[in-house]
């Protein structure tokens, strides 16, 4: 079950150029949250941003009760969010959305993240891990300082694959051509994906050529984040008439079931 | 904030509301649009403590609603432009209506129609669905035997659609005037001689956000609807404006975030009133605010609402 | 926020416009009633080289103005209802005229007037003093004449007005629509029937606030006008429908905050823009707007800025 | 001549329940700023609160080119502004308005301020002190937490009577009577009063009555805070027409000349 609660903030720190790691202690919505979740908070008091701002679950520590937040700067919410202090309260509500599904015992899953897509991508490392599954995580950056997650991934001890636009780090190049040079599709039976919807059409195509089922996670913008207002519909692919939700049926969609943009 | 020096009333102040024959049992309401079909809410607040759910507005068939993005925030506001999507009539009232039945919502249905007849149609439909307290007519659509001119505009159609509608109902009927318009008074005289009950007011500001960076509409559709406390100003001036010309009693609402605001309703009319953005931001907005008025008409030594309604009009 | 990886032009982006005749060295004015007769400002800002001082709302005689309190902020915005003080057109064109004409300053006379003939009146009086460079007509004051409708809700009265005002001036005339109107685009056409030869748009939206510990309106004058970003989807939206309806330069304004702001405006139509309440924040603003521009201008190689205006209508 | 700047925060704390002393380091704005002019600051960035917010001259220190500030909560802007942390910077516009005259040599001055009302009175006495008048100073409050400028007037050496309501401090019950019961009219020559409205009216009354000669500092919702918007309007005891314009013509005005509300 969801909750609206003041989550006490014990580490807020920046982590590159432009993201932030949040940790707030959230003892009602930590047990329930599932990877691939999201949560709504509320950047600043006032009304200045008026709504909440879906981020997901970057990482939870289910014995502390807390949850982590991976956050980029974009505009006014991120901006202000930067200010919040630890020992101060942030207002969140969560869990939210249906999350990724696990796939059969024994199969092998590839994770692959664009920027700060990368998010979602490490509690479910976290999780699959903890399981048994055997897991390569495939993050994509502009350069090495945005391989936020770097610490977190081999602290999981999952396969850490980093691809940069300059070379600074892992393969030179995109993501998703690190995923068709280095990557032996018969040795994936399963695809997570979460980052720019260009990047997420290419995993999508890929997975489709090769007959690989996957998931991934998307964004839009959102007023409720509960399913009411309706507001952050997407088109699916089998289906021309009716919309889903973002925040209710996904964030979370089979790779392919979803229409993206670009 | 109990004030400390204030005097503590011994009876309990009266917080329900007769509002053109609805009883609510406190004015607080949430709006349409923004509260779904209740259970969207329902792990958040006790649904059955609202003054009035007014659920999402109802076509007669199926609607898929606009592309997106459908949503933008704006200062202190956000525009929609969800296109009305909704399920139609027979599924609001066949699988979303048992459930609010059964929680003993107070229940407003809001609907939609392209012509007078689909209004009136729709009136039908819900006659003697038990469940339903009252019909709030959402009059902001376009007409599309008049090419497209919304319902809301012209004094003559409004008449008309009230009228229709009444013919078919035995339910409180609450146009809800949209503020896109020169002359406000005239509408709701409009409305209250089609036979309203209530007024509802008031619907969003038709606005637009642009995309710089791709330089186009940042909605799919446009335009959209102008709602939250940028509002607020416009809203509290119409009721203002009806309040005065006009005897039916006011659902208020338009940028409500808090008890304050809520008060400043009242005090220019409105019998009750009505939150909508500002559940997304406060899921217990409603009975937040109604539990706030209880406790401000205590410390005010006030028993009924009507001691506060209208009186900063006169 | 210079982008590295941008071409910079060679040659300078071309800032001046053409407002319906009104030449001006950049596309941002500041709006009347924000920045008095210029020398208020004069300690903050190089008043001559703002693209157009448009100054306070002038009537023939002199007008105390409204009882206080005149302003109260508003979510996003603020209220006003300063009722036109002024000292009337001849301390206008005697006292505050020559100043800036000394400081070589492009000006527009904002003119509002009771009736058709006042209005007239006013642009005679102004035809043949140097330094005015256009008129802008406030037509959101009501007409005692009418009983008290205002202008610039009526299409009829509009092209009475400009009409009558083009008789007398020679002069680039440019109405300022008021946004409190069921169809703005009926408005726009009514003035280029008259004779317009640009719009401005918008004024503000009618407001108000109450005072909820008094029980009584905020504003001693009951109503007020809302401005600032609270309005600004509003403002957008007016313009985009009068864009590809009328086919005159629009001077656009309404919340404008920054040049983020202003880049919308000219997207949806607007040739030049206007800042009001924004200076009351920022003294600066329109020329660190206008500067803003032409370095946004240099990074996205636009040399002109006919490549944008209308941009997001297409 | 008044300036925008940004001035660095040096000294930002709270001096009672609700009063706050911020004082910042404003190089443009401090040599030139006289007693009774006001600075009109931005409580926060963004657009809430939109307007800037006027607060008297509490205290200015020529040679460090610092200001201090007196400032009571009360809504949203005043709420925000204690946000602001040292080595932070806040945005001042000012020096403005008209501020106190000085009477000429050898007047015996009385102040009296009621609350918060004293903030323009410190820096006031603090001019008149070095300028060698004989400065008596009344200050009118709740209780004695809020006698909070009681450091600053000892350190300026003038002789300073408080007043509570409460009997918590010096005399018990209003400045004002304080005034009529202790306070010999044959000695004052001249008056300077800031506080509610309802206060300053009945130091006007008291100085009218006995032929007193004085000023008074005015508050009123403001919008440009130089003349330019006309918004904040009082009308004149002398003339049933006009209004002048507390931020330009004001906010010091004679005893009297002003219509004061209550
Ligand atoms: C389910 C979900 C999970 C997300 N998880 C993360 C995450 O873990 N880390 C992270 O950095 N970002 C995440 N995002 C994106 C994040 O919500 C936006 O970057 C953020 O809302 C921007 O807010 P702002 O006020 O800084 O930007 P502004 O651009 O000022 O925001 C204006 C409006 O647009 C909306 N908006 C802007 N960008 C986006 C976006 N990409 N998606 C949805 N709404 C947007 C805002 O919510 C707001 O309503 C997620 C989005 C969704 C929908
Ligand atoms: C010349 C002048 C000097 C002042 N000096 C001081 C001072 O030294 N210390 C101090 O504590 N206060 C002073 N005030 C009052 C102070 O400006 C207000 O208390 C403050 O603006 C309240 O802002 P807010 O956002 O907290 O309150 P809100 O009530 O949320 O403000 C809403 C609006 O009302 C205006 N407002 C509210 N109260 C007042 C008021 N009393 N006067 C003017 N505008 C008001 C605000 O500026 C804002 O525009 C002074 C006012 C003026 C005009
Ligand atoms: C996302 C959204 C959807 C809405 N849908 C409807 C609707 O279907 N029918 C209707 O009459 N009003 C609809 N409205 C308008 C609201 O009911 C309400 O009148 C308006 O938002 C102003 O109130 P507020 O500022 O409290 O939100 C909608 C508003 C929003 C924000
Ligand atoms: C204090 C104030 C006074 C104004 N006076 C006038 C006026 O005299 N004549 C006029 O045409 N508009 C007047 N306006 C309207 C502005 O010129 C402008 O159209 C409006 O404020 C919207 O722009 P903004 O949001 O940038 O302020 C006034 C606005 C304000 C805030
Ligand atoms: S955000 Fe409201 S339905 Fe998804
Ligand atoms: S605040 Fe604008 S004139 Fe005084």
């Amino acid at each position: 079950m969801p909750f609206v609660e003041q989550g006490l903030v014990v580490r807020h720190n920046q982590v590159s150029r432009d993201m932030w790691e949040l940790e707030f202690i959230a003892p009602a919505i930590a047990p329930e949250a599932l990877p691939g979740q999201f949560v709504h908070i509320r950047s600043a008091l006032g009304i200045n941003p008026l709504l909440r701002r879906p981020l997901s679950l970057y990482d939870v520590d289910k014995k502390l009760g807390s949850i982590t937040l991976l956050y980029k700067i974009v505009g006014t919410g991120t901006n202000l969010l930067t200010r919040i202090k630890t020992k101060e309260y942030v207002d969140v509500m969560g869990p939210l959305g249906k999350g990724f599904s696990l796939p059969p015992k024994g199969k092998r899953v590839v994770l692959i993240g664009g920027g700060v897509g990368i998010a979602p991508l490490v509690y479910l490392a976290r999780v699959l891990s903890d399981r048994g599954y055997q897991v390569k995580v495939l993050h994509g950056v502009e350069s090495r300082r945005q391989l936020v997650a770097f610490d977190k991934m081999r602290q999981i001890g999952v396969d850490f694959m980093p691809s940069t636009m300059d070379g600074s780090a892992g393969f030179k190049g995109l993501v998703t051509e690190l995923l068709q040079k280095k990557i032996n599709p018969s040795e994936v039976d399963y695809i997570y994906t979460c980052g720019p919807e260009i990047m997420m059409a290419a995993v999508a195509d890929y997975a489709r050529e090769r007959a690989i089922e996957g998931e991934l996670s998307m964004e839009e913008y959102m007023a409720c984040g509960v399913g009411a207002c309706l507001g952050c519909a997407r088109k699916l692919k089998t289906d021309d008439e009716s919309y889903v939700k973002i925040c209710k049926d996904g964030p979370v969609f089979p790779l392919g079931a979803v229409e993206l943009l670009g | 904030m109990r004030n400390k020096e204030t005097l503590i009333q011994d009876q309990e102040p009266e917080l329900s509301v007769n509002l053109g024959g609805l009883i609510m049992n406190n004015p607080v309401a949430v709006a349409s649009g923004t509260f779904g079909y209740g259970r969207e809410y329902e792990d958040y607040v006790d649904i059955s403590s609202i003054g009035a759910i007014i659920v999402k507005g109802t076509t007669l068939t199926p609607r898929p609603g606009n592309p997106g993005p459908r949503i933008v925030e704006t200062p202190a506001g956000m525009l929609n432009s969800i296109g009305l999507e909704n399920p139609g009539i027979d599924v609001f009232l066949n699988e979303h209506l048992p459930y609010l039945q059964e929680h003993r919502c107070t229940v407003i249905a809001n609907i939609a129609g392209n012509t007078v007849e689909e209004y009136a149609e729709l009136a039908a439909r819900i006659e003697g669905h038990r469940g339903v307290g009252a019909i709030e007519l959402n009059i902001s659509c376009p007409n599309v035997k008049q090419g497209g001119l919304q319902f809301g505009t012209d004094p003559e159609l409004v008449f008309q659609v009230v009228n229709a509608v009444k013919k078919n109902s035995t339910l409180p009927v609450i146009p809800k005037l949209s503020p896109n318009v020169t002359d406000i008074v005239s509408i709701a005289r409009a409305a209250q001689a089609g036979g309203a009950d209530a007024l509802s007011m008031i619907n969003t500001l038709m606005g637009m956000a642009v995309d710089i960076k791709n330089r186009k509409p940042l909605l799919g559709n446009i335009f959209g609807g102008l709602s939250g406390p940028a509002i607020k100003p416009v809203a509290l001036r119409m009721i203002y404006q009806v309040y005065r010309e006009v005897k039916l009693p006011i659902l208020g609402g338009g940028g409500i975030m808090n008890l304050n605001d809520a008060l400043e309703f009242m005090m220019v009319g409105a019998s009750a009133v009505s939150v909508g953005t500002g559940i997304f931001v406060h899921p217990r907005l409603a009975v937040d605010i109604a539990e706030g008025l209880k406790e401000w008409m205590q410390q005010n030594n006030i028993s009924q609402l009507s001691e506060i309604v209208g009186v900063a009009t006169h």
